[in-house]
Order: C-alpha cells, then structure tokens, then sequence
C-alpha cells in the first residue's frame, strides 16, 4: 500500500480570490508580511499498487482525468 | 416535441426546469436518470442546476462522468438542443461542449439574487424571442460562476458572436460580463442566471420565459412538433 | 456495582444509577447504561421541562397534528409539518459545520414524517460583532447553512438575526423547517407488527459525536475543553440522495414507521419507535454497516452520525426497499425484527449487549427544579425616563439605529441562502414574512421567526407573549393567517433556580399567548445550559410561526409601493422606551419594563389588516417592532431591493402626538402597531375597517418624494437611510 | 522571502465526506484499487522573514489562529 499526496494549484495566470481574501485576513490580523497568499487543494489517496512507480502513474492518470482541471489548475503527485 | 431533463445524484433544479416546459410552456418532458443512456427520443436536453455529487470534488467534474454524459455529447454534436443552466453550464464546460471553466464567485460567498443581463446575441435557438441589447432580470444563485477564459478563447467567442448574455453589473467576476455562452454550432447553451425561476408572474418577474418559448418555437421551426 | 466515575461521565447523577439498577433488578451492562443516559438525557428525555412543555395549547383553529418527531396542521388535503431545532453548542465551536449539521438534523425531521422539505428559516443571534470570534461565528453560521441547505435545494426564505452582549461565548443557531404532504402520506415513528422488519439506511456509522447530545447538551462551557463536541462534517450531498429515497421508499406504502437517528442515534430511534408502536424489537449490530473498524456495542448504539435512518417494513418488503437505496448509492439493510415482548433486545458479535424495557428507556426522571425570581431584576426594571436625555439630532439616532447590526438589513446573510429553489417564494425575504406558493393549489403558506431576548431578560411571561405576538403580526402583514408554532426554547443551566424561573415564565407566556390567538403549538426543541463564563444567555424563545394564505395572489409586502398612496397607523403610540433597542444603542442601558402588550388590543389590530388584505385595499403593511415607527417607516422606504420611494409625515401627526417625549414618538416599541399604506380612494373602507375593529387609526402622511420627513423631527435623504440600512452589517464581514 | 506550503488535513477522526465521494468517482471511472481518499487543503505562502526559522514560526502562528480549525483539522507547515 502506498500512500500519495496530490497538491492542486491554480494556475498562475489564473487569479485566486480566495488566496487575496485570507491574505488579507492575516493581514488585518497582524501578519504584515506577507507577499502572497494562494489556496489549493491537498488530496491524500492511499492505493495497493506493485511498486511506487505503479503507484505514481496510477494517481497522476487520476489527476489527469478526474481530479484536476488543466484549463485552470496544475497538479503535483508524490508517492510516499 | 420532447423535452428531457436530466437528473444527477445532488441535481436540485430538476424539478422546477421540470415544471417549467410542463406547464408554463406547455410541452411534453420526462426525466432522464444518469445512469441512463439513449437521448433518441429527444429534442432538447435541459441540464439542471444543483449541486451534482454534492459537487465536492469541483462543480460539475464528477456528473460528466455520468452514463449520460456520453449521450448528450453524441446528442450535441449531432446538432441536438443542450441548454445547461448553473451547475448544468458547469457541467458542460467540464465535458468540453462549451470552452473555459468556473472559478469561485469573487466575493467567496453564495449569491442568490435577481442580476440584470443584457441579451448580446438572439441568433440562437435559445434567445431568439428577446430584443437584441434588451435587459432582462434573472436570478442567479451560486458559489462558482466566475466564468474564465483565456485570452484567446475570449477573442474566439467573441469573433464567433458566442456571448448570448453579459452582466451589467458583474457579480462574480466573470471574465467579459459573461453570464451565457453557446458554442460554435450554436446548438448548446450553458448560463449561470436561472431563468426556469422567473418564467411566471407569481415569481417577480417573466423574463425567464423567452428562452423556453424561443426553443419551443425553433423545435417548430424545425419540424418538431 | 458499576464504577462512579463511568456513570457520573455517562451524565447520569447516583439516584438515576440507583434507579436504572432498581429497573433492571441488576447491574446494567455498559451498552444498557449508556442507553439510559442518553435516553434520559434534557435532550432526549427531557427530565427538568416535560412538565411545563404538557400545558402548551395542543389545538387550535387548525387541526393539528402532533406527532413523534414533528408536529403540523392539516389544511384541506393537505399536512404542513414543520419544527424548530438548536445547535447552538456545536456551531460554538465549529460554526460552518455546526451549523450545517443543525439544518441537516431539522430537515430530517421533517421528511421522516413523509413530508417534503419545501423550506428553511434560521434565527441566529451572536454577541457584538466589535469581537473578531463573533465575526467568526456569524461568519461560519452563514456559511454552514448556505452549505447545507443550498444543496439539498431547501430554500432558506427568512429567519432573524440579533446581536447582544449576552450570546458572547455562547451563539444560538436554530433552525425550522417546513414540509408538506397529502394527508394520507403521513409517515409515524413507530415500529409494530411481530417479523416486520427493522431496516437501517442511509449513511454508515462511526464514532461520530458519542454522547454528544447527553453530555455536551448538558453541560455549559468553560466547564471542561475536553467535553467539546466531535464536531462532523456535514454530508449534504447523501442527505439530498436520502431524502430523494426517503420520498421514493414511503410512497410504495412498505413502511409501517420510520425515524431518523439523530441525537443519541440508534438507541433512541430504535427504542422509541419500539415504544410508540407498543412492541418489541431485536437489533443485531454485526449488520449495522460500520465506516471504523473495532467499534464497541455502546459506541454503535450512541453513534450520532449524521444523514441516517432507521425503518419498520413490511415483512417480505425489505428487498424492493433496498433497491431504492441502492439506486442513489445508499445503505439500506435488514438489522433486526419487531418482536412479540415489550423489550428493545440488542445482539452484536453473538451476544446480547442489552435487553431493556422500552417503557423503562422512554419514561425519563421527571424533576421539579426549583425557581426563584432572580435578584437583580427589580433593579433592571427601574428606569427614569427623567435621567435619559433627549437628543437634539433625531437625523443621527435614526441613522445609527437603522446602522445597528440588530436592525440592519440582513442581505448580506440571506443572499447567501438560496432562497428561490422549487420555485415557490413569492415574496422574497426582505419583508415581514416570506411566502410560498403551493403548485397547483390556490392557497398559500406564509413563515416567520421571533424572539425579543431583551424584553424577555425584562419580563419573561410577557416578552414570550411578545415573541408570539410578533411573529403573528408578521404573517398578518404578509396577508396570512397565523395558524401554528413551533419553539426553539434556549435557556441557561436549569439546575440553577434564576434560569429555571425565566424559562417557567417564558413558556406560561407562550401557553397564554397562543391560547388567545387560538393556535396550537405543534413542536418544538428545548436547548438548555447556554452559558459561558460570564453568565447565562438571555432567555431566549425562539418562535416559529406560520400563516395560512387562502388566496396567495392577495399576499402583501412591507414596503411602500406607489406615490400619493396614504399611510396609516393603526395602534397607540405609548411613552414606552424600556428594553428598546435606542436606550441600548444611544443610551448603553438594557433597563425597564418591557412593552405592554394587550393580547385582545393585538388581535384587533391583526384582524384589520388581516380583512383589509384580503379585501384588497392595501398596498403595503409592516409593523412596527425594533426601533419603533421611525426605523419602520424608513423600511418601509428602502427596503424594497429594486425601488425606493419616499414618504413625508405630517406635521397633524407629530402636533396630536406631542404629549409624549419625542424620542418615544420616534423610536419607542409599543406593541400592536402596523404601518399601511392604500391608495387614495380606499383610505374610507380602510379607516371603517379599523373602526369596526375598535382598532386606533390615524393618516400620518403620503408615500412619494426622494427622502423620509417626519416633519420637524427627521428629513433624511433615501440614499443616506439605504446606506446606513444597507451598509452596516457589511462594514463588518 | 520564504515560500511555505501549508498542507491541512481533516483529524483522522473526522469523517470526510468529500472524500469518500470522490473515492466512489474514481472507482466508478476504473481506478479500483483505492484504500482511502481524504480531501484537505493546500496553501502556499510568500512571506518575507529575517531567516527560515522566523519564517516557519510566522506561518505556524497564521495556521493555528486562522488557517486552520484544531477542533476539526491538523496541519504541517514546511518552508522552502
Ligand atoms: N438569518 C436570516 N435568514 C434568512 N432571512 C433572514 C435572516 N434574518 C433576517 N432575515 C429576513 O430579513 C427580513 C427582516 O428580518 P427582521 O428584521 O427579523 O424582521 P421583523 O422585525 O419583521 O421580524 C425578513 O424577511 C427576514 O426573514
Ligand atoms: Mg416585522
């Protein structure tokens, strides 16, 4: 069993309301220095595969097909 | 003339797009389960609003993985009808029968209030009984409706005269005021605004109805009756 | 003997222990006590207010229907359930998902009974929003609730927001829900008939909030952190699935009774339906589908996790029951079977882990808790007017008081709920009552939520007459009858003879009050041990209400429609300031007596606006209620969304009323008061309409005009009134 | 400046409805060797800080004051 973490970004070029809003909660909360805020998902999938390579491929055709959409979001697997 | 409303696990306008071709319009409809397949039968699809699968992963993400999905593609590339509104547009735009996607309303909350939208295209079958430039009042209610494009999707919808409806007064932070598209083919609409909420007088306002009535009249048109 | 400690953590006390041995004329198993205490429990069983909750009124001029879980009235072929529930302690602490499991529980209730869900309302109250965690709570609440209840497609059409020093450490979320159904599809929570079958559907369980309701519900905060609740996750998406195959399920007419499993989970479903049905029941917990591995008996009979239920079907029926679950992804199997004792018997892993009396379970303690006026009360209710002085600037105080978050309009929290859904809300919230249209059928039905806290800190018998009164008045404005209520009665801890006195008092007041209108209370929630460090909440009884509309296309809305239209006011305008919300904003001071309220004065007041309505002669009509006649005129201007429209009062007015201090005249909270307006020519049938009613009417002023003048005391432009009204609650979030 | 990512990560005591719907979605599309899917949140920030300790601190303050919900969530900061 391999356990995989997925992190879902924005793209860059797509603008993050939610990162702007917590940054700037933070912000009135007294964390002054703060440069930027971006929100994502972290999806955690726990898999039986062979080996981590198996694992790997297997979790990123997931993100590939399901779990990210590439018009406006980049992904990132690692196998543990 | 027959109408399918499609239903998802977590679909919640369903029934109230349901009512509306029923009787307000007056045309023959049937639910169309998910994990059907088939749309031989019909002449235009509606995609509800709600909240398919919870939409926990992403709006729309899971339910275009739904049997039926594979029909309404087959269904709009054969030049059937498609009208998608909210989580259906949602939808659609994660099947690629409408290009770009939806990020969360700028604001970070629900909205669920009457906006204004000028109609920017009535060359469609969904929009051809409104006024080219008309405002009309219709309410939207969604957490993701900030509609993206990229620079070079938005030159291409606007070359094509995609934009059926812009915001006046935008609520979200839609690229363009978009709040309606169709696609190339024009045969497939998604908008977030609901207007199955507006199409009769107890409700504030009818100016939902048009696009019913405008479908309505191109099926005629078309020799579906 | 069981040890001290597990029954006293348990939240049962030594006579309760000793009695449960008596009972069982032996020492209890661990499952069969952690039954008990959940069973007895104020949450469940409610030991310390059944005796006072008997003498509400249980008929009216509807008939009523009280049943298990929910209560309604029947009107023409129709049943309207609907109830109010708490989750005050849970959104505390987790307000998103506090509040979305509360809407999630309330809804539950309503479609067990075979009803549909057709509509939501919310009456939240929070401590001032100066304080960040308050902002948080407010926050969060909203949120839950547009989480939840949005995605079912429930609509949230109205409800109440307050804010007072008193709900700092400790918020009040409550939420009512409403369902219809033809009368005949009414579901009980009962379990009878010897080899039906007991069936267990929806979610699976895990050690979600264990004792949560016994022993969170009971205790107040600050008492001990490690008694916080687990919060969940709210499952909206399995609840809208559950619900779509609840519905499905009733309709093949397999089900002989069904209940959710809500607080205490399976152990009060399954012995409560038992003991309604006068039967027995065997459950084997080996079938119960489980989401953690290693469970125990108790932790499954506790389990409160959430979007589950428990079912009686039809010997020979379970498998078509269980198709339809499987169709929308759900658990639905066989646990056990009714029997032929009187016994709730259940099985796990080959042995029997408990074998009680339902009678035993459902007969709660009953206490008699002391009472006793609080000591500071006479002090509170002194006030001399003579030491309040007068402001110069009436401009200012309106526009402070219309900018308090109290008063505030509340658009920025219901835009968030999506209040449209199933195409029914005819008049939006925004108004004294929000009203649904019913498909297909002429009639209508109109809801509202109220509660004063402040009158009832002041005078609880007549501040729960007032929360009764008002929210009467609001369905009367919005052109229904009042017909039914449901409570939601949050208090502090009860075992301390002051809070037991206030809730005492407030439901005598309650009792009263619905018995002059004539309508019964169907259901309702006791929430008690709302109290942080600092002290109790302010008694708080939440009413819910709703109105029968005979004909919907006569509904009526608060805000001013035409020009030239005449305003009226119907009721007297007394020198009366105590608990108001201006001696509160301008003068810092909670202090005096509570309104008076003159329960036959009232009616009369309703019935003139109820038969003007329904005459068609009105344009508009809103009572008068925080901030007295000048925060509801300057509503009556602004708060229609798409129009605002002015209105000028005359200087006669002002002149026949200059006995009184003119902050009185201004913002006093004089009861049994409505603003209406009509058009010119039928200000007569109006003005005989309030006659025959022995109703006091006076013309005050016209509607029309870009400002709100109350001559010689207020001239204020309508965007300086809408930004105030509009702007404030946003300044904060 | 500093880049930290914030991963937050529902307790393992708390039941993840999100998770478990998009475990079925995978299933249902062929990825059928899944254990467990559990849904978090996954935030980067860009925060100007005198060393990589102050850094780490700075942003483990943000978590537990608003970011995260310790009654309901866990969290790891990392800085890059
Ligand atoms: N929490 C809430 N949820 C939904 N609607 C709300 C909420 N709070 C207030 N409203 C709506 O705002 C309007 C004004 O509420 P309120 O000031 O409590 O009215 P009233 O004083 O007439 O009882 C009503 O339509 C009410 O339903
Ligand atoms: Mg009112």
């Amino acid at each position: 069993m391999f356990e995989a973490e997925v992190k879902i970004t924005l793209k860059k070029t797509v603008a993050d309301p939610q990162g702007l809003t917590i940054k700037h909660a933070l912000e009135s909360l007294g964390f002054t220095s703060l440069e930027q805020v971006r929100m994502g998902k972290f999806i955690t999938i726990q898999i039986k595969a062979k080996d981590k390579a198996q694992a790997q491929a297997e979790v990123e055709a997931m993100c590939a097909k399901l779990l990210a959409n590439p018009i406006i979001e980049d992904y990132t697997v690692e196998v543990k | 003339m027959k109408f399918g409303v499609i239903v998802f696990p977590g679909s919640n306008c369903d029934q109230d797009c349901f009512h509306v071709v029923k009787n307000v319009v007056k045309q023959p409809v049937e639910y169309i389960w998910h994990k059907n397949t088939g749309l031989d039968n019909f002449d235009c699809v509606v995609i509800p609003g709600g909240f398919s699968y919870g939409d926990y992963l992403r709006c729309g993400a899971i339910a275009r993985f739904s049997p039926i999905m594979e029909s309404v593609i087959k269904f709009a590339k054969a030049g059937g009808l498609v009208i998608g509104i909210c989580n259906g547009f949602q939808v659609l735009l994660e099947a690629g029968l409408l290009p770009g996607a939806m990020l969360r309303n700028k604001n970070l909350h629900f909205i669920c209030k009457f906006v204004e939208l000028k109609v920017e295209a009535t060359d469609t079958p969904f929009s051809s009984k409104y006024k080219k430039g008309e405002i009309v009042r219709i309410p939207n209610a969604h957490n993701e409706g900030n509609y993206y494009i990229d620079d070079k999707g938005l030159a291409e919808l606007k070359k094509n005269n995609q934009i059926v409806f812009r915001y006046v007064s935008n609520p979200n932070g839609a690229v363009d005021d978009i709040a309606g598209i169709v696609n190339q083919k024009r045969n497939v609409l998604g908008m977030m605004p609901h207007p199955e909420r507006c199409s009769e007088a107890e409700l504030t306002s009818t100016d939902g109805r048009p696009i019913f009535e405008s479908i309505v009249g191109w099926l005629k048109q078309h020799g579906r009756t | 003997m069981v040890e001290r400690n597990i029954y006293c953590a348990l939240g049962l006390n030594d006579q309760e222990y000793q009695k449960i041995e008596q009972i069982m004329g032996r020492e209890p198993s661990s499952t069969e006590l952690a039954m008990f205490s959940v069973e007895w429990s104020e949450h469940c069983g409610y030991p310390r207010s059944r005796s006072l909750l008997g003498l509400f009124p249980k008929e009216g001029k509807y008939q009523a229907m009280i049943g298990e879980d929910s209560g309604g009235i029947f009107y023409a072929d129709t049943a309207i359930v609907f109830k109010m529930e708490s989750h005050n302690h849970p959104s505390q602490v987790e307000p998103k998902q506090g509040a979305a499991t509360g809407v999630g529980g309330i809804i539950r209730d309503i479609f067990t009974a075979g009803a549909k869900p057709i509509a939501s309302l919310d009456s939240l109250r929070f401590g001032p929003l100066t304080e960040p965690y308050n902002r948080f709570l407010l926050k969060g609440v909203v949120d839950g609730i547009a989480f939840y209840g949005n995605c079912l497609g429930v609509p949230t059409v109205g409800g109440e927001v307050y804010f007072d020093e008193s709900y700092s450490g400790n918020c009040l979320v409550n939420a009512m829900s409403i369902g219809i159904c033809p009368k005949d599809q009414l579901a009980r929570a009962r379990a009878f008939g010897v080899g039906n079958s007991i069936m267990y559907v929806g979610s699976s369980t895990g050690r979600d909030g264990i004792g949560g309701c016994s022993v969170l519900a009971s205790h107040e905060f600050g008492e001990g952190e490690e008694k916080r609740p687990t919060v969940q996750i709210g499952d909206p998406f399995t609840e809208k699935c559950l619900i779509e195959a609840t519905l499905e399920m009733l309709a093949t007419g397999h089900v002989v009774g069904i209940k959710d499993m809500g607080a205490a989970g399976l152990t009060c479903s399954s012995a409560e339906m038992a003991h309604a049905g006068e039967s027995g029941m065997e459950i084997d917990l080996d079938k119960v589908p489980l989401r953690e591995e290693g469970m125990e008996a108790y932790e499954i009979m506790m389990s409160e996790s959430q979007e589950r239920m428990l079912v009686c079907v039809k010997k020979g029926k379970e498998e078509e029951i269980s198709d339809i679950f499987k169709k929308w992804d759900l658990h639905g199997v066989v646990i056990g079977q009714v029997t032929d004792d009187k016994n709730i018997r259940v099985k796990y892993q080959g042995k029997v882990v408990a074998d009680i009396q339902t009678e035993a379970l459902a007969k709660a303690p009953l206490y008699q808790m002391p009472f006793q006026e609080p000591a500071n009360l006479k002090v509170m209710n002194t006030l001399d007017l003579k030491t309040i002085p007068i402001p110069a600037d009436s401009n200012q105080v309106l526009l402070s008081l219309l900018s308090s978050p109290t008063i505030a309009s509340k658009e920025w929290v219901y835009e968030q709920y999506d209040h449209m859904v199933q195409t029914n809300t005819t008049v939006l919230p925004g108004s004294d009552a929000s009203v649904l249209r019913i498909k297909g059928k002429e009639w209508g039905l109109a809801a509202t939520s109220d509660c004063n806290s402040r009158y009832c800190l002041l005078d609880p018998y007549r501040g729960a007459q007032i929360a009764v009164a008002e929210a009467a008045r609001n369905l009367v404005c919005s052109g229904a009858d009042p017909a039914a209520v449901t409570d939601c009665l949050n208090f502090g801890n009860p075992e301390k003879p002051d809070r037991y006195w206030y809730f005492k008092n407030c439901v005598m007041g309650i009792v009263d009050a619905c018995k002059a209108f004539n309508i019964p209370v169907v259901s309702g929630n006791v929430s008690f041990y709302n109290e942080s460090p600092k002290g109790a909440i302010n008694p708080t009884p939440t009413i819910g209400m709703i109105g029968i509309l005979p004909d919907v296309a006569k509904r009526c809305t608060q805000y001013f429609k035409d020009d030239g239209d005449v305003i009226i006011l119907l009721g007297e305008t007394k020198e009366e300031l105590g608990g108001s919300e201006y001696l509160k904003v301008i003068h810092g001071k909670v202090a005096g007596q509570a309104p008076e309220l003159d329960l036959l004065k009232e009616k009369a007041v309703q019935k003139a606006v109820y038969e003007a309505i329904q005459q068609g002669l009105l344009n508009s009509a809103h009572d008068c209620s925080e901030g007295g006649l000048a925060v509801a005129l300057a509503e009556c201007c602004v708060s229609n969304r798409d129009k605002a429209i002015g209105s000028n009062i005359n200087s006669s007015f002002v002149i026949r009323n200059s006995s009184l201090r003119k902050d009185a005249l201004l913002f006093g909270e004089s009861q049994s008061r409505i603003i209406i307006s009509c058009s010119k020519d039928k200000t007569a049938k109006v003005e005989a309409l309030a006659k025959a009613n022995q109703v006091p009417c006076q013309k005050i002023g016209q509607v029309g005009g870009e400002s709100l003048k109350i001559e010689g005391l207020i001239d204020l432009p309508l965007n300086k009134l809408n930004d105030a009204w509009r702007g404030a609650l946003k300044q904060y979030v």
